[in-house]
């Protein structure tokens, strides 16, 4: 294999990666909670301000910023849940749809208005460098990312199959009175999917900052690919996000270098129809 | 016969829910299913109305193989049923709910709403018509699904413990409701575990267990078999056999 | 009583652009119907058989680009697309329905939001349509068949009549067997089928039909715009605004996306107009926050508080 | 002393908000320029005395709209700006679709139009007779390419191989594809063309075709956000061409300049507006736009309030507000080099409303900062080859 | 008998404008079994779910060891003691019967009893020990509420509130819960059962209720409603 399509199937599954840790809080709201969280987007790019707005008052770099990134989006992710979308549970689902779209717009704009248009980047030293291996080049935010990714995936993959807590959060998304009668606190539980699930996405954002560009509308070049990733991978599982993540980054990476970038996404896009077609339920999803 | 089943099997995974029954309904007769939790009872059931695909076996309707078709085809070939855990559609009224079984046989509005009308005062529902279905009790969606079914204008009516939950008055209502159906030229299999139901109602019963036939005959020879005793009827068998006999008496 | 409402809003429909005049909210009220009659196009399958698609797009695409073709390749009216545009969404509706209707609740979603970027790619690399640049109906009106008035009166009485046709079929369908069947669907598919109902036929009539009707509306749009690109013909952001239309007013039932229309385009519009031009976002801060707010306060639909209202009066 | 109202019309919401805002700060600049007496302007049309000096000083009132990157608000406010809000005219829409539905709503009601940005061709083909454009179109933008590159060539460098990569939007798709045309026609050989989808997520295969490939020239054709991405890109996968032009837009935009400018030292670009060394009228210029909004001006943003300016000194001219004085007047105009800002050799519309003598200049990247390298008039330093980073 | 442990007086409830309960008044006495009896829709889902805080009553009091619980949310009942296995199982249907028993145990405060209820349970239904990681969906409708009562014994409660229990049970199985139940009264467990088959009720309580369209209507000894005839004969169908 040449070095440079090596440099391209790495190269995807680096992009892979930062889609699975891009994903990782929708397949928690989504999969485990049911509610499609429209605003996702809008939560990542949120999360990649306070990564860059941290850097750009006070200054430090990604140690600082990430987990301040997750506490205020966990924070976020608490009060949404009980602004916005406890009301809208009892509702169809459409209600959740368009209580969060609403969301999504009022966010994203509400940065727009605090920030500007204008795009920002955070300095390309914040996690620098790049190291060859093999002929082949690592970019190092990449590379944390996707680490990251990793762990993040796997830790909440635990979480929610192997511990009581996540048993009882599915419980609550499943029958909430019946979780009641088991003693469970539901607006509890939800409240700590909510936190978990904004707080994994507030890393994501401060980490995806540290190689991507910054802007309000970030968060919609980047949502559509999620959703893709969290239906492929199978709605609720967390690994399957992973596994979606990384195919859709390599064939991504692969179409795009042979050919040519403009069909990349018909071709993730017809993959996904067809994966559907054969399998409904996604790839780790269960019927 | 009406109904035969020949060597229909069920599998999940490695576990065999049905294991090669063979099983006869005679047109115009009412059949009973008895057998343990878990014996495979609803899963036959739902081999015979097309919501399973039996992993192997052949199941003739009226003499034409069915096995494997839809079970939207099973309804219109004049087979219907009830569900063990009710499928009502909550949004919709009581009434609208029989509506959707009456469609199948009348195009137009008006005739299913006559239809319907008809249905819902034999079943005993006409006087929670307009209430939204998702107000109903357990019992209540049960008697609701024997309705929708009921207007759909089978020849075979398939019911999966329809009358459990209900008073005794209640089931003597439910017998003679099934009674009447059954009447009207309706074939009827039936599962309950209530025994006074199908003591009273069944003409051949047939016992499952572990997903096989272990006895078939008449209730009394049924009751009678020390294998059916022990492995599903324990000492309420007398208590039991009492009270069909004064229901009857 | 109801029978009494219906009167006095098909009235008010009629005459209210004589009373509030004003090429701007002429306009305004022209959009709200040609929106009003997409929403409850996609409320027939996304409302009533409770299939939620949000690229319902694509169908407005076939219609935009039906009626925009119409005249780039044959120098017709616009309008003359029109059966082109219905005829290509209802077999794009089809094609794509046997695939997808299979997919349960949030699949058939997704499937519908990857179908519909699909589109959208390939659209902006076919030349027939325009390709990326787009494609524009008459520039200066040939005759009277382009059906291009400088004032939106005429739009809006054209409009107005299609959509009285359309809830008039979504009226009759709710009263007939298609009505019940779709309910059925949405409620449970398992028991729907098991009283019969052949499930995928029904969802793939009602998809085509909600397909051919949204391409109505596409055609409309493009006759009174006169220009259609990928982005304003096929972009995922309209099928969400039907979507959203229809979930506000009340979705699965008659009117709900006519109110949710009405409450959605006149806010965007107008808001647009009194802030839009401080270009500091908050048009959308606004827009965004009320429908948040009706969703938190409201989450059935502004038809289930009106309902509410009703019955206690 | 009374008010003329100006419609202006540009993208403050949505994907190219970035840019509509900027235009809108330019926009606001030129009303400045007219309504205030500003001396140290030179000959810059409008700039001397207050208001409108022809109208007894009555001073310009603009007022904007969103078109929300949507044809139809974009035509929706065009109606508004003229019925409600009785604008004498209209600036605007920035992108050429939407150019296209809002000057539509103008021609019929008999309002002049004019845009100072939209490059599409089509768009002076309607046979309007209320609709100017002040800016060169893409076919000027290739041949300023092609004479440039040629004095390259001419100057002993290698441009046997050209790669283009352009956004498949209508801005990309159609400068690439008239880029295209012009190379073909005068010797240039386009060996590769990677079109790619707007703001997309990953830039590196497309960099990764380009290392392989390694041709010649490489062209982009990007917005902002993708441009970003392409800086970002070469520089982790160590990827530096040969000869980089960037077409204006993204590699542009003042953002860019400033965060990630530094990874693409000596990229070529075009842009009808460069500031110039201190103490030139488009110096004063971009210290006085600099400091009401804390950016440089940029390219399109220097075209809308030169537009504007065109605007205001044909209502000037038609001493009054009367559509059709104003339409005569723009048909008359006839703006020297000295009296405007961007590098265009003049206004003067042809019976099309085409502005003939629109015209750019080529710049380059020098520490950051784009300096004017082409025509050697206008040039403030010379060429010099591809660095990128340090 | 000895003090009451629930206290039941004069509620109503109400779904929108249905009225599903009147009035209905109870008491239920520590140590004891009580029954609650009545047709279909005559309101003893309602009284239940009210008690366990599914539902709000409107009006009237629900006293547990003489605490108002009325207004208290269903995790508030059952972390005082009170468990109720619901009408229509409401099981976790996408997780494991052991994941469901081991929900079940939530309220417990004293962890190490997890073990030796989840055996207990399993030697009572060993249905379910043997489907310990099927998923609680796939059950036949027997194993559910086998499933729905093992996970209501799973938070050791003093006050057990079982609704229609033997509703799907085989006989067998009815027998053995019945036993169970009257072992696990034996061991100080206080019951709480709203049965559609009268006579196997009133055989294992001692004290009932009889309710008609949402209000109590009798009430007494179970051996003497089970001997009136008149009783049995309006209110309970037996002839
Ligand atoms: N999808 C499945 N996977 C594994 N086991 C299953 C599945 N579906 C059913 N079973 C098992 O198959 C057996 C038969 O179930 P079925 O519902 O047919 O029993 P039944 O005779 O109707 O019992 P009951 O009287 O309790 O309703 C049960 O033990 C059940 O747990
Ligand atoms: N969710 C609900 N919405 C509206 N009405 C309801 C609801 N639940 C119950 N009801 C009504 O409340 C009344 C009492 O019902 P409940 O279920 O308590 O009776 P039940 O005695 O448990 O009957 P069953 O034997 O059917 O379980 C009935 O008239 C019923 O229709
Ligand atoms: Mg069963
Ligand atoms: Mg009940």
């Amino acid at each position: 294999m040449s070095p440079i399509l090596l440099q391209v199937i790495v190269g995807g599954l680096l992009l892979g990666a930062v889609y699975a840790l891009f994903s990782s809080g929708l397949t928690l709201i989504w999969g485990m909670m049911n509610v499609v969280n429209f605003a996702h987007g809008d939560f990542v790019m949120l999360a990649m301000y306070v990564a860059f707005w941290t850097w750009a008052i006070i200054g430090g770099g990604p140690l600082l910023f990430t987990p301040l990134a997750a506490f205020a989006l966990a924070v976020l992710g608490v009060v949404v849940y009980f602004g916005v979308v406890k009301p809208v549970m009892g509702g169809p689902m459409l209600a959740q749809m368009l209580g969060t779209f609403g969301l999504a717009l009022f966010l994203r704009y509400s940065a727009f208005w605090a920030f500007t248009a204008n795009f920002r980047t955070l300095p390309e030293d914040m996690i620098p460098g790049s190291f060859v291996v093999g002929g082949v080049r690592f970019e190092a935010a990449k590379v944390v990312a996707g680490i990251v990714a990793l762990l993040l995936t796997i830790g909440l993959h635990l979480l929610l199959t192997k511990t009581r807590l996540g048993s009882r959060m599915l419980a609550v998304s499943e029958d909430r009175q019946a979780a009641m009668l088991m003693g469970i606190r539901p607006d509890r539980m939800q409240a700590i999917a909510w936190a978990l699930a904004a707080g994994a996405t507030g890393v994501a954002g401060a980490l995806i900052a540290t190689f991507f560009y910054v802007s309000p509308t970030v968060g919609e070049t980047l949502a559509v690919i999620a959703f893709v990733v969290v239906s492929l991978g199978g709605f609720g599982s967390v690994p399957g996000a992973l596994v979606a993540g990384l195919l859709i980054g390599v064939i991504e990476s692969l179409s795009a270098f042979w050919i040519g970038a403009v069909y990349k996404d018909v071709l993730v896009y017809a993959l996904f129809l067809v994966v559907l077609w054969v399998r409904p339920q996604g790839l780790f999803g269960k019927l | 016969m009406l109904i035969e089943a020949r060597g229909v099997t069920m599998r999940f995974g490695g576990f065999t829910a049905v294991d090669a029954v063979d099983l006869d309904v005679a047109e115009g007769r009412i059949t009973g299913l008895i057998g343990p939790n878990g014996a495979g009872k609803s899963t036959f059931f739902n081999c015979l109305a097309g919501d399973y695909r039996p992993s192997a076996g052949s199941i003739r309707f009226a003499g034409r193989e069915i096995a494997g078709l839809t079970p939207e085809s099973h309804a219109r070939l004049g087979m219907a049923r009830t569900y063990q855990v009710p499928h009502t559609f909550t949004d919709m009224s009581v009434g609208d709910n029989v509506m959707v079984g009456a469609f199948l046989r009348h195009r137009r509005t008006a005739d299913a709403r006559r239809a319907a009308d008809a249905v819902l005062e034999r079943t005993g529902l006409a006087g929670q018509a307009r209430h939204r279905a998702s107000s109903l009790g357990t019992a209540g969606r049960k008697r609701l699904e024997i309705a929708r079914a009921l207007a759909t204008e089978p020849k075979v009516l398939l019911l999966d413990e329809a009358l459990a939950g209900l008073t005794a008055t209640e089931i003597q209502a439910a017998i003679t409701l099934v009674r009447d159906i059954h009447r009207s030229g309706i074939t009827i299999v039936i599962v309950e575990h209530i025994m006074e139901v199908i003591l009273s109602l069944a003409d051949r019963v047939t016992v499952f267990h572990h997903g096989r036939i272990i006895s078939q005959g008449t209730p009394g020879e049924v009751t009678g078999d020390p294998k059916v005793v022990e492995a599903y009827l324990g000492r309420s068998l007398e208590r039991q056999r009492q009270r069909a006999a004064e229901a009857s008496g | 009583m109801a029978r009494f409402v219906l009167a006095v809003a098909i009235a008010i429909a009629l005459v209210f652009p004589l009373v509030f005049s004003g090429a701007f909210y002429e306009r305004v009220a022209a959009l709200t119907l040609l929106y009003a009659i997409a929403a409850s196009a996609w409320n027939l399958i996304g409302g009533y058989a409770g299939q939620v698609s949000v690229g319902h797009v694509v169908f407005f695409g076939c219609g935009a680009y039906g009626a925009a073709v119409a005249y780039s390749e044959w120098g017709l009216p616009p309008i003359a697309g029109l059966p082109l545009g219905v005829g290509a969404a209802v077999l794009l509706a089809a094609l794509v329905g046997v695939p997808t209707l299979r997919l349960s609740g949030h699949y058939f979603t997704m499937a519908t939001v990857a179908l519909a970027e699909l589109i959208r790619i390939l659209v902006g690399n076919v030349p027939v349509l325009g390709a990326a640049v787009g494609l524009m109906g008459p520039a200066v009106p040939r005759s009277v068949w382009d059906l291009s008035f400088t004032s939106s009166l005429p739009y809006y009485y054209l409009f107005l009549a299609v959509l009285a046709g359309l809830l008039l079929f979504t009226w009759w369908m709710e009263r007939s067997r298609m009505g019940f069947y779709l309910r059925a669907i949405k409620g449970s598919e398992r028991a729907a089928r098991s009283l019969g109902i052949p499930v995928g036929r029904y969802k793939l009539y009602a998809l085509m039909l909600s397909a051919g009707f949204t391409a109505v509306a596409g055609a409309l749009y493009l006759v009174m715009v006169g220009f259609v690109d990928p982005d304003s013909g096929v972009g995922i952001l309209l099928s969400v605004k039907m979507l959203i239309m229809a979930a506000l007013g009340g979705a699965g039932t008659l009117f709900g996306p006519l109110i949710g229309a009405l409450i959605l385009v006149p806010l965007e519009e107008i808001s647009n107009s009194l802030l839009g031009g401080q270009g500091s976002g908050v048009t959308f801060v606004v827009y965004g926050g009320i429908i948040l707010l009706i969703a938190v306060f409201q989450p059935g639909g502004i038809l289930a508080m009106v309902a509410g209202w009703w019955r206690k009066s | 002393q009374g008010t003329v109202k100006i419609g202006a019309i540009y993208p403050l919401s949505g994907n190219a908000a970035s840019a509509g805002q900027s235009s809108k700060a330019a926009i606001e600049m030129a009303v400045d320029i007219v309504n205030q007496d500003l001396l140290d302007l030179g000959d810059l049309a409008m700039a001397k005395g207050a208001g409108l000096t022809n109208m007894k000083g009555a001073k310009v009132e603009v007022v904007f709209a969103d078109n929300q990157g949507t044809p139809a608000a974009g035509q929706s406010q065009a109606l508004r700006l003229i019925t409600e809000e009785k604008v004498a005219a209209i600036v605007g829409a920035y992108q050429s679709g939407i150019t296209l539905t809002a000057s539509a709503v103008a021609e019929r009601y008999g309002i002049p139009f004019l845009t100072p940005e939209s490059v599409a061709t089509n768009l002076t083909e309607r046979g309007f007779k209320w609709f100017f454009r002040a800016t060169p179109i893409t076919s000027d933008l290739a041949a300023a390419y092609i004479d440039f590159l040629k004095e390259r060539r001419a100057a002993g460098k290698k441009i046997d191989s050209i790669a283009i990569v352009n956004e498949n939007t209508e801005y990309g798709s159609s400068i690439a594809e008239s880029l295209r045309k012009a190379f073909g026609a005068n010797g240039f050989n386009v060996t590769m063309e990677i079109p790619y989808s707007a703001n997309t997520s990953d830039v590196q295969p497309q960099v990764l075709q380009l290392k392989d490939k390694n041709p010649d020239l490489v062209i982009f054709v990007t917005y902002t956000s993708d441009a970003i991405l392409y800086a970002k890109a070469m520089r982790s996968l160590n990827y530096r061409p040969t000869m980089m032009l960037a077409d204006n837009a993204g590699f542009n935009d003042p953002a860019f300049v400033e965060q990630v400018g530094n990874l693409v030292e000596g990229v070529i670009n075009r842009s009808a507006f460069a500031p110039g060394n201190p103490g030139t009228i488009p110096h004063r210029i971009n210290e006085m736009f600099k400091a009401k909004t804390g950016r440089d001006l940029d390219d399109p943003s220097a075209r809308a309030m030169m537009g504007m300016l065109v605007m205001c000194d044909a209502i000037n001219r038609a001493g009054g507000t009367e559509p059709a004085k104003i339409q005569a007047a723009l048909k008359a105009t006839d703006l020297k080099v000295n009296q405007i800002l961007t590098g265009y050799r003049g206004v003067k519309f042809d019976e099309k409303g085409q502005n003939i003598l629109a015209f750019t200049l080529i710049t380059q990247m020098h520490d950051g900062k784009y300096v004017p390298v082409w025509p050697a008039g206008q040039a403030s330093a010379p060429v010099k080859d591809y660095v990128g980073w340090r | 008998m000895s003090d009451t442990l629930l206290d039941i007086s004069h509620i109503e409830v109400r779904y929108g404008d249905l009225v599903g309960v009147a009035d209905v008044s109870l008491k239920v006495p520590d140590g004891g079994i009580v029954a609650l009896l009545g047709s279909n829709g005559a309101g003893k889902t309602t009284t239940l779910n009210a008690v366990a805080g599914l539902v709000q009553a409107t009006s009237g009091s629900i006293r547990w060891l003489g605490e108002e619980i009325r207004e208290l949310p269903a995790f508030g009942v059952v972390g005082k003691g009170l468990t109720l296995s619901p009408e229509g199982w409401r099981l976790f249907v996408q997780q494991t019967v052991e994941q469901n028993l081991i929900l079940g145990a939530t309220p417990l405060v004293d962890k190490s009893r997890q073990r030796p209820l989840l055996e207990r349970v399993y030697t009572i239904f060993p249905s379910l020990a043997e489907r310990r990681r099927q998923q609680a969906g796939t059950l036949s409708g027997g194993e559910r509420q086998m499933l729905a009562i093992g996970r209501a014994l799973m938070s050791g409660p003093r006050l057990l509130m079982l609704d229609e229990p033997s509703l799907g049970l085989a006989p067998t199985i009815v027998e053995t819960l019945y036993e169970t139940l009257q072992a696990l009264h034996r061991e100080g467990l206080t019951l709480l059962l709203a049965e559609q088959s009268v006579e196997l009720a009133l055989d294992v309580a001692d004290y009932a209720y009889v309710l008609q369209t949402g209000r109590t209507v009798l009430e007494g000894p179970a051996a003497d409603l089970a001997r009136d005839p008149t009783v049995q004969r309006i209110y309970l169908g037996l002839e």
